[in-house]
């Protein structure tokens, strides 16, 4: 017979599910409300969930004293790993989703938002995210990113146009075969150190130094496969372009900010410590992988039609460059990831609030994709508000000071500087200049070219004031982002150092 | 030795099966012997004493998601003799197989075990649907629940999708005649009070 | 002839492959998504091994939710071929290349 | 305020220029000139306020910026700087006087002003990742103002002006992040600030590779043969008020660079890269002087000239002696000045005719008299005059060249002949003969706007010819505070060999008197 | 007496800025007037300034400083000593001279203000030259003179020739300058100085191969102020420019501050007789050469102006040989009598409707008679007849190189006399004598004004009396700072043989030009299709080959550096990265083909590469691990 286990309540530290929980009761919420009363309009679910999520909010700061006063708290049977990581991806994930949800409140009306539904998948995906980054328990990992991709899928779904469908069944394939990867990777570690939770593997693989070499590898070929999928690495980025392309603006720029901080955080627990173990195999491994990300992605934006395609492979080059940190492996560089990623957020939200501002319901003639730079040929002329902020976001994007962006690619560039890795910077630099034709090229369009004739009542056609809110907190983010970085690196580096990492 | 030869005899089975599921160009060929696959799998549960597995493998893949898929296929009508282009088939298989070989390749070595300890040990003692349970809701408790939202999620999603909602997209729809749809659904609902 | 965790490993890793060729060749949207039934089954087999040999449940605790991501993906993915068939009238893939480059 | 002069010169236009969009667009070079003439009043109560007997950093501010990072609002200024600075501002001033038939004015100024901005703070910045962010920012207007109202391949030569500074520029900051990870190593503190830095003696082997980093940057910007290829599109196809900044000013954020970092910094590199950096600064001179002799464009030939005057800069530099620094510092203002003429004197013909091809003119002389006057005046003090501007930077940086290489200086001297091969053959060709063309016949002469901005321009580059004190004074001591921080700092016996050590000169000197 | 020295530098540029205000405007007589006042104001203040020279005192000012870097200090420094205040004195009194006759030359032309602007503005530069205290404040005027020469010769800038001829005189004055420079700071950093004094003062301390070296980079920057050969064609190009400009500029003053220079640098050359030889060889390699291409010229301007090489060369011969006296008191006296032959052929010019070549004159001593006299004494002076100025200048050079025991140099100088006596009469025969062939073409000469007469009378009368009345005096001041050596030959009887037949000798020459030239003028079709004719004639061909070999190649050169070089090559490597970038992004893209199952494809194509790594390194790891065992 099986003993009772006692379990005392205490030691569950149940409110370690806390944010989650929010998260996932504003999702009923919202489906209840639903259920009493149909029909009701988009801005009251925009409301309820962005109230869910500053108490979510809420309750990660909360964490985050608590983690700066003691340290990493486990919880729910050590599922749940509140530490550093988990609290600043939290934040990261939280906060973009704030910023992300008001864009549902445009001007023109879209088939998603017509849905109740649309606002509970999304709680119910933020919470899947949190999930995913507050534990190093491999099934934890995998249920939270399922959750949250079956979410996604249907959001994107949802915007109910064909390309978008044609999006999410592509990006739903690929995931149900990164998934597979996942599951496989999983299993070959299970089956060297006969545990799921990263820090036990980790410590069973120290313990016997590494005896089983290559079911090691194969396993981190596997996950680095499903994970590179997720924070979309060459050549497991396939998806990106696509999936950007077929969805909302909002939803792309979402989709290149939260999925994939989720992801590092996921790849800091996985490699951060085979990395720093001597195998040369990943270092080396990762070293490509980072650098052809980059590059082969920033090749790939240089000849795009359509701007969000451009900002697409733009945000692969971005994620390569953020996935150097985890190659480097020091406090300073997985402290730049994070930097990186909260200024990267705010500037590549404001870029996609920007196209879904300008987003035109029905294409003109000739026309294939939503957004073909000659949309904003002339811009400068006709909306020079809109340009000018255009232009912000494009610069700061390519890394010109002292736009937000700038302090963290610096930051990233400084922490390969210091980490030894002297050529990996001089690749991120000079990537950073190739990077910077394509965004020049939109603000050659914008400023240097007449406008072309047919678009120009397509600025701001999408606008509501609620959508230049968010681009205004955006372009304010961007320009000031200089005097928020000390605060930001401190904290970052505070919390960074306090989670071993 | 029974478990020798069970294992041999289903392997090649579920081989055979999955193989057929792959190659096959008859759709419902392929959701048979995929069927039959996963039957075959359940075998493998119990050889290896995870009877409550082995259950939930019938139950839920033989049970519900081959009905689903048998359900798709009805709806897709694609019961008959599908025509699919191959594009470089040879590079398929040869991806396939050079990934089965390498992996296999790294596989077959013996695993150093010295160090692993269970940290959810096996009691024998114990029945597994018993065990399972025990741990699932300890444990896993998280997991099990964030399982059940997922679950939530895949439905909503499903609904949704196939909802008659979806029928009409309104982002393909200009403004006014979004507006007209209104007014005439709001029309036809009034008259149904009627 | 002593049955060990590397059968079971190769086993698993040869489904996992006949999973992986599916995944490649198919075209029918619906038989693809059996390959990625395959995929997970195959590990399952290993994890339900593992577990074995090791005498540990958590590789059994992974199956199970495996099998439950499984029928979810199922439940999403019917939804979505279900508004692609609505719109297209087709399933197959070779018919989904309007986004490129 | 006295204190703050620097932060109110750096930001006084950036505001002006937010401001600036709401001015109705009629008023809007009233305005602008206002703006840029108080920027340039402050810019010489600056210069009032200066002490000329001091050889260091003055009027310095600090506010934290990233302190974790070792990144601080640092800004002063020596008398290195400070005449770029006011140069800048008068040339912002004039060129925006100067701007009458212009598209979208509004527009321009605004860019001008924000421009105006990132141009002074490059030279009072004294933390590296601030000097970073204004010379990064000042691609941006720049950027706009070639692309927006340049010639029929504006796009082609504003994005390959912006790229090509900007992967330069990023090796660069690769180079500055090494170094402040050298101060890390040596301090245990991160700092980006310049005087922090100067006080570290890197091993040689490292300053070579850092040297190198930041070279790269620099050089693309000056630009260096064979960096160069940017400058003829940029300026081919730049309105006349790009022209004249990108050649007054923007070109000497390159120059001053290495005399602010790469010297000091890199004292045995420096002397190590001596030889290499002034064969290409011969092959700049020369080679750039007949590139530009084979002009058809006289715009191109006032280009050209300006990469060949920058080869005599770079040479100056790497001189390595007060002289030689010094004349080459002088000779930044005074090319600025001279070049910066020239290209307004290009854009006065420009203006009329809208050509810019040599052959399109002749007899221009005869129909505008005073324009060629001025034109003459510009020119003989491009070609180095004595008692012009250019001569005295000329004269003290081929001199002081002389002293590391005798062979090399009579190469590079050959400057004053092929310059004046190709000064005088466009302006033969352009303004003497007869005049053929019919449209030129009755060309106007100058005007009153236009005289208003060139005569300034005769008037300082005849001025500073004649008596350079005032600016080369303040220049001489803040470069012997960097030539003795040179010799005190150089590892290498080569390097304290070629650096000369000023404590000791003034004894040899007059030990010498004594024979 | 700073206050003379002040006024004699500064007044005639105060007359260039007056003159310059009314640059543009038609022509306003006030303009010569006043800068024609001012200069004979210059020229007061220079003969009191001579006056207190000749007492033997020396002023010295320093007026502010110019240039102070690092261990450099140049100020604007002057000195009037007796070698600056000779120059002045030559310079005040020929630019008052040609200035007066400037308004009577230029009276219908155009850019008659202008003219006077920039000819001031010379003579300022020229004061500038003479009067500094530095080598670089010499160079300041070295330069200035240059700057106003290229304005001057291009003054008529409609002209092609005329521009080109500026362009030219230019920038082979930049090679020259260019040596100079070098000098300058070969000087700098041997002495830490460029005040002559410091020099002077130091320059024995340093090595002699330095002193060698700045000797001859100095020389070189002289021979390209002085036309010296090679850099000598300018000079007769430069014959484009109005005739009093050739007058002030292209004879009396600027071609000799290459003399100047070396008179000045007396104590650098001392130390380095080798060098003076040098200089003297060429010097008399100079004037055989400029004489022999007089010789056979028919461009009146030409002639004179080889000549004016020629004599340039007897200068350095002398100065070369050390006689610095010698030589600058032949700059002085050739001054005089040079800037009249200029003048003269001026007022011929004028007469003749700006017809150069002196076969289609004739006969003109009859319509310009004054001009016919002036010009004659010019040449006699020129020739080196008793008494008149050349002959003390002149032959006392020839002395000199007797001497000095130069047989050769000597040899030379005594042809070159004959030369020069020849091609002087061959000239004045031709115009003043003879047919009066110009009403050929129509052309009904005048006499000049007689302002302009008067003006010039002055230098006539210098040309008479320069060497008789002067040598005496002058040579006791500038002694004072110049090596004060005698030039006499002992022996009476060679003196007298050497002096008479010299005179004979010349004389001769005369009386040949003026038998073949005075009555008839025959061509002699088979001498002039002679090799040496056309040798003469062409100058050598020296202007063709520098066209050649420099000029074309350069242009040439010039553009395959940039269609070639610049374009084809650094350009296009920078373009052809971007390209290769822009391009392999074209190439590669196309495999995001949309298609899902490629996408899938390269999934599994990237998991299966990681595995072939991974199975390559374990393979590796185990080897490893096996051999270690």
């Amino acid at each position: 017979m099986l003993e009772p286990i006692n379990v005392s309540l205490a030691s569950l530290n149940i409110m370690t599910l806390a944010p989650m929980l929010i998260a996932i009761v504003g999702a009923l919420v919202i489906l209840c409300i639903d259920l009493f009363k149909g029909g009701l309009h988009k801005s009251l679910y925009v409301m309820v969930s962005l109230l869910f999520l500053l108490l979510d909010l809420g309750a990660i700061i909360d964490f985050g004293n608590g983690f700066l006063k003691n340290g990493t708290v486990l919880g729910m049977f050590d599922v749940m790993l509140i530490d550093g990581l988990a609290i600043m991806a939290q934040i990261i994930i939280v906060v973009g989703s704030m910023l992300f949800i008001p864009l549902a409140l445009t001007s023109k009306r879209f088939h998603e938002y017509n849905y109740p539904e649309y606002f509970a998948l999304f709680l119910f995906m933020i919470a899947g995210f949190q999930f995913m980054v507050a534990s190093d328990n491999l099934i934890m990992i995998f249920i939270g990113l399922e959750t949250a991709s079956l979410a996604l899928y249907t959001l994107i779904a949802l915007h109910n146009r064909s390309k978008s469908f044609e999006a999410a069944v592509k990006y739903f394939t690929m995931g149900a075969l990164a998934a597979g990867f996942f599951a496989f990777g999983s299993m070959i570690f299970y089956a060297i150190t006969g545990s799921v939770e990263i820090n036990q593997i980790a410590l069973a693989l120290a313990k016997d130094e590494y005896a089983n070499i290559g079911f090691v590898l194969i396993a981190v070929v596997f996950l680095l496969a499903a994970i590179g999928f997720k924070i979309s690495m060459v050549p497991f980025h396939t998806w990106t372009p696509d999936v950007y392309e077929g969805s909302s603006a909002a939803l792309a720029g979402y989709m290149s900010i939260v999925p994939k901080i989720a992801g590092f955080v996921v790849a800091m627990r996985l490699f951060e410590f085979l990395v720093h173990s001597g195998v040369v195999w990943l270092q080396v491994v990762l070293y490509v992988a980072v650098v052809v990300t980059m590059t082969a992605s920033n090749i790939w934006a240089l000849v795009q039609s359509d701007v969000k395609r451009m900002l697409a492979y733009s945000s692969i080059s971005h994620a390569g460059f953020v996935m150097a940190a985890i190659l480097i492996g020091t406090t300073q560089s997985n402290s730049g990831l994070f930097l990186y990623w909260a200024l990267f957020s705010f500037t590549n939200l404001g870029a996609f609030t920007m196209l879904w501002v300008n987003r035109q319901k029905n294409l003109l003639p000739g026309q294939s994709s939503d957004h073909p730079y000659e949309k904003f040929a002339g811009m400068v002329k006709t909306m020079p508000m809109a340009a000018v902020v255009m232009a912000l976001f494009m610069l700061s994007l390519a890394g010109v000071p002292p736009f937000g962006l700038f302090w963290g690619k610096m930051y990233m560039i400084g922490s390969a500087v210091t980490g030894g890795y002297t050529v990996l910077a001089l690749i991120m630099a000079l990537n950073s200049a190739i990077a910077a034709y394509y965004y020049l090229k939109l603000i050659v369009f914008m400023f240097m070219k007449e406008p072309m004739p047919g678009y120009e009542q397509g600025y701001l056609l999408n606008a509501s004031l609620s959508l230049k809110t968010i681009i205004g907190i955006a372009a304010v983010g961007t320009i000031f982002a200089v005097f928020a970085v000390n605060p930001l690196l401190k904290v970052i580096t505070l919390f960074v150092y306090n989670s071993g990492y | 030795m029974f478990e020798a030869v069970a294992f041999y005899l289903f392997a090649t089975l579920t081989i055979i099966m999955f193989t057929i599921t792959v190659m096959t160009s008859q759709a419902l060929y392929a959701l048979t012997a995929m069927a039959a696959g996963m039957i075959f799998i359940s075998a493998f549960f119990f050889i290896l004493g995870a009877d409550f597995l082995g259950a939930i493998q019938i139950i839920v893949y033989t049970g519900a998601v081959m009905a689903l898929y048998a359900f798709g296929m009805m709806f897709f009508d694609t019961t008959r003799t599908l025509v699919e282009k191959r594009s470089n088939p040879r590079l398929v298989v040869v991806l396939g197989g050079l990934a089965a070989v390498l992996v296999v390749l790294i596989v077959l070595a013996p695993i150093v075990t010295t160090n692993i300890n269970a940290h959810y040990p096996i009691d024998p003692s114990v029945g597994n649907s018993q065990a399972i349970g025990m741990v699932l809701f300890t444990k896993y408790l998280v997991p099990f629940e964030l399982a059940a939202v997922m679950l939530l999620v895949a439905m909503i999603a499903g609904i949704v999708l196939a909802g008659k909602k979806m029928d009409k997209s309104l982002t393909l729809m200009a403004d006014e005649e979004i507006a007209l749809m209104h007014a005439s659904s709001t029309q036809n609902t009034e008259e149904g009070a009627h | 002839m002593e049955l060990t965790l590397n059968h079971y490993l190769v086993l698993s890793t040869i489904l996992f492959a006949i999973g992986l060729i599916g995944v490649m060749r198919r075209k029918n949207l619906l038989m693809l998504f059996f390959a990625t039934e395959i995929l997970l089954n195959a590990v399952n087999i290993g994890f339900a091994a593992i577990s074995h040999y090791r005498g540990d449940y958590t590789g059994q605790m992974f199956a199970f939710f495996i099998i439950a991501i499984a029928a979810s993906e199922v439940a999403v993915g019917l939804g979505l071929l279900i508004v692609w068939y609505k719109r297209t009238g087709k399933i197959d893939l070779d018919q989904m290349t309007s986004m490129r480059g | 305020m006295q204190e703050h002069i620097l932060s109110i010169l750096i930001f006084f236009p950036a505001l002006a220029a937010m401001l600036g969009f709401v001015v109705h667009k009629d008023s809007a070079r009233a305005y602008g000139i206002t703006v840029a003439a108080i920027e340039f009043f402050l810019s010489l109560w600056l210069w009032h306020l200066y002490d000329p007997m001091t050889s260091g950093m003055q009027f310095m501010e600090m506010a934290p910026l990233i302190p974790v990072f070792g990144i601080n609002y640092l800004v002063g200024i020596d008398g290195i700087s400070l005449f770029i600075i006011i140069l800048a501002t008068f040339f912002t001033l004039i060129g925006i006087a100067s701007l009458t038939e212009t598209r979208r004015v509004k527009d321009m100024i605004i860019t001008l002003l924000f421009l105006e901005m990132t141009m002074i703070g490059v030279f009072a910045a004294l933390d590296a990742i601030v000097f970073y962010v204004f010379w990064e920012l000042s691609l941006v207007p720049m950027l706009y103002i070639i692309g927006a109202w340049g010639g029929p391949l504006r796009i082609y030569a504003s994005v390959k002006f912006f790229l090509y500074t900007f992967t330069g520029s990023l090796v660069m900051l690769v180079g500055m992040l090494f170094m402040a990870y050298f101060y890390y190593q040596a301090t245990g503190q991160w700092s980006f600030s310049l005087l922090e830095w100067y006080r570290l003696i890197l091993p040689v082997n490292f300053q070579m590779w850092l040297f190198a980093a930041f070279f790269l940057g620099f050089a693309i910007k000056v630009p260096m043969f064979p960096f160069h290829t940017w400058l003829p599109y940029a300026h081919g196809q730049a309105p006349t008020i790009g022209s004249v900044i990108l050649a007054a000013i923007l070109l000497k954020m390159g120059t001053y660079a290495f005399v602010r970092f790469s010297l000091p910094l890199f004292p045995d590199a420096s002397v190590a890269f001596m030889f290499p950096i002034a064969i290409l600064a011969v092959i700049m001179i020369v080679y750039a002087a007949m590139v530009a002799y084979a002009q058809e464009d006289i715009k191109q030939v006032v280009a050209y000239s300006s990469v060949s005057h920058m080869g005599v800069i770079i040479l100056g530099i790497f001189a390595l002696n007060v002289e030689g620094i010094s004349g080459s510092v002088f000779l930044m203002i005074g090319h600025g000045v001279v070049s910066g003429a020239l290209f307004l004197l290009v854009g006065v013909l420009y203006d009329r005719r809208h050509t810019k091809l040599i052959s399109e003119f002749g007899g221009i002389a005869s129909v505008m008299p005073r324009y060629a006057t001025i034109f003459g005046i510009m020119m003989m003090a491009s070609v180095g005059l004595p008692l012009t501007i250019n001569f005295v930077g000329e004269f003290l940086s081929l001199l002081g060249f002389y002293k590391q290489s005798h062979a090399y200086t009579l190469v590079a001297g050959t400057a004053i002949i092929v310059g004046a091969i190709y000064m005088l053959s466009a302006y033969k060709k352009v303004f003497f003969g007869t005049v053929t063309k019919e449209e030129n016949k009755n060309l106007k002469d100058v005007n009153r706007t236009e005289l208003l901005g060139l005569i300034p321009l005769v008037i300082v580059a005849i001025w500073l010819g004649v008596y350079p004190k005032p600016v080369l004074e303040p220049i001489n001591n803040s470069v012997e505070a960097i030539v003795q921080l040179m010799h005190d700092k150089a590892q290498t016996p080569e390097a304290q060999k070629r650096i000369p050590n000023l404590a000791e000169t003034g004894t040899m000197n007059s030990a010498q008197e004594a024979h | 007496m700073e206050i003379y020295l002040y006024i004699a530098l500064f007044a005639p540029l105060v007359g260039s800025l007056f003159a310059g205000l009314f640059g543009a405007s038609p022509k306003t007589v006030i303009t010569g007037i006043v800068t024609s006042g001012l200069l004979f104001t210059s020229f007061i203040s220079s003969a009191i300034l001579l006056s207190f020279v000749m007492s033997g005192h020396t002023v010295h000012v320093e007026m502010m400083t110019w240039m102070a870097a690092g261990d450099l200090y140049i100020p604007f420094g002057f000195v009037v000593d007796q070698v600056s205040v000779t120059m002045m004195m030559v310079v005040s009194i020929v630019s008052t001279v040609v200035h007066i006759y400037s308004i009577g030359y230029m009276d219908h032309d155009k850019g008659f203000n202008r003219f006077f602007s920039y000819l001031s503005a010379f003579v300022f530069s020229m004061m500038v030259l003479v009067m500094s205290d530095n080598f670089l404040g010499l160079f300041i005027g070295w330069e200035g003179v240059g700057l106003c020469s290229w304005l001057l010769i291009g003054f008529w800038y409609h002209k092609e020739s005329a521009t080109w001829a500026a362009n030219e005189a230019f920038i082979m004055n930049r090679i020259a300058d260019l040596a100079m420079l070098i000098g300058i700071f070969m000087m700098y950093w041997s002495l830490g100085s460029l005040q002559y004094d410091v020099v002077f003062a130091n320059i024995g301390n340093i090595p002699v191969e330095v002193v060698t070296w700045i000797g001859i980079f100095l020389f070189i920057g002289a021979m390209g102020k002085s036309a010296q050969f090679p850099l000598h064609t300018w000079l007769a190009d430069a014959m484009e420019g109005p005739t009093p400009v050739s007058a002030l500029i292209h004879a009396a003053t600027m071609v000799t501050a290459g003399v100047y220079l070396v008179v000045r640098a007396n104590p650098i050359y001392d130390l380095i007789p080798e060098v003076g030889l040098f200089i003297a060889s060429l010097g008399a390699f100079v004037a055989m050469f400029a004489a022999t291409m007089a010789l056979v010229n028919r461009d009146m301007k030409r002639i004179i102006a080889y000549s004016t090489l020629s004599q340039l060369g007897y200068m350095f011969v002398a100065a070369g040989l050390g006689a610095y006296w010698v030589a600058l008191f032949h700059l002085m006296a050739h001054a005089f009598f040079k800037a009249l032959l200029f003048l003269g052929a001026g007022n011929v010019m004028h007469a003749m409707h700006d017809e150069l070549d002196p076969f289609k004159m004739g006969g003109l001593k009859k319509s310009m008679k004054w001009t016919w006299i002036l010009m004659t004494l010019a040449s006699v002076a020129l020739a080196g007849i008793y008494p008149l100025a050349g002959f003390f200048s002149k032959d006392l050079i020839l002395e000199v190189a007797f001497v000095e025991q130069h047989y050769i140099l000597y040899t030379v100088l005594l042809l070159t006399a004959g030369l020069t006596a020849f091609y002087s009469f061959r000239l004045v025969a031709l115009i003043f004598h003879g047919n009066e062939r110009h009403l050929e073409h129509g052309i009904h000469p005048h006499e000049a004004y007689n302002f302009v007469l008067f003006a010039m009378a002055p230098l006539g009368i210098l040309a008479v009396i320069a060497g008789m009345a002067f040598k005496t005096p002058y040579y006791e001041m500038v002694t004072q700072l110049l090596p004060a050596i005698e030039y006499h030959i002992h022996n009476h009887t060679v003196f007298w043989i050497m002096t008479i037949g010299t005179q004979l000798f010349v004389i001769l020459a005369i009386a040949y030009a003026y038998k073949k030239y005075a009555k008839a003028v025959k061509v002699d079709e088979k001498v002039e299709s002679g090799f040496f004719y056309q040798l003469l004639y062409n100058q050598y061909f020296i202007p063709k080959i520098y066209d050649e070999v420099f000029s074309k190649p350069y242009l040439k050169l010039s553009k395959l550096a940039w269609k070639e070089i610049d374009l084809k090559i650094v350009d296009a490597t920078v373009d052809g990265i971007a390209n290769v970038i822009y391009r392999t992004g074209e190439k590669t893209h196309t495999m995001q083909d949309g298609n899902l199952s490629s996408m899938l494809r390269w999934m599994v194509i990237g998991l299966v590469v990681l595995l072939v790594l991974a199975v390559a390194f374990t393979a590796g790891y185990n080897v490893v691990n096996l051999r270690a065992m």
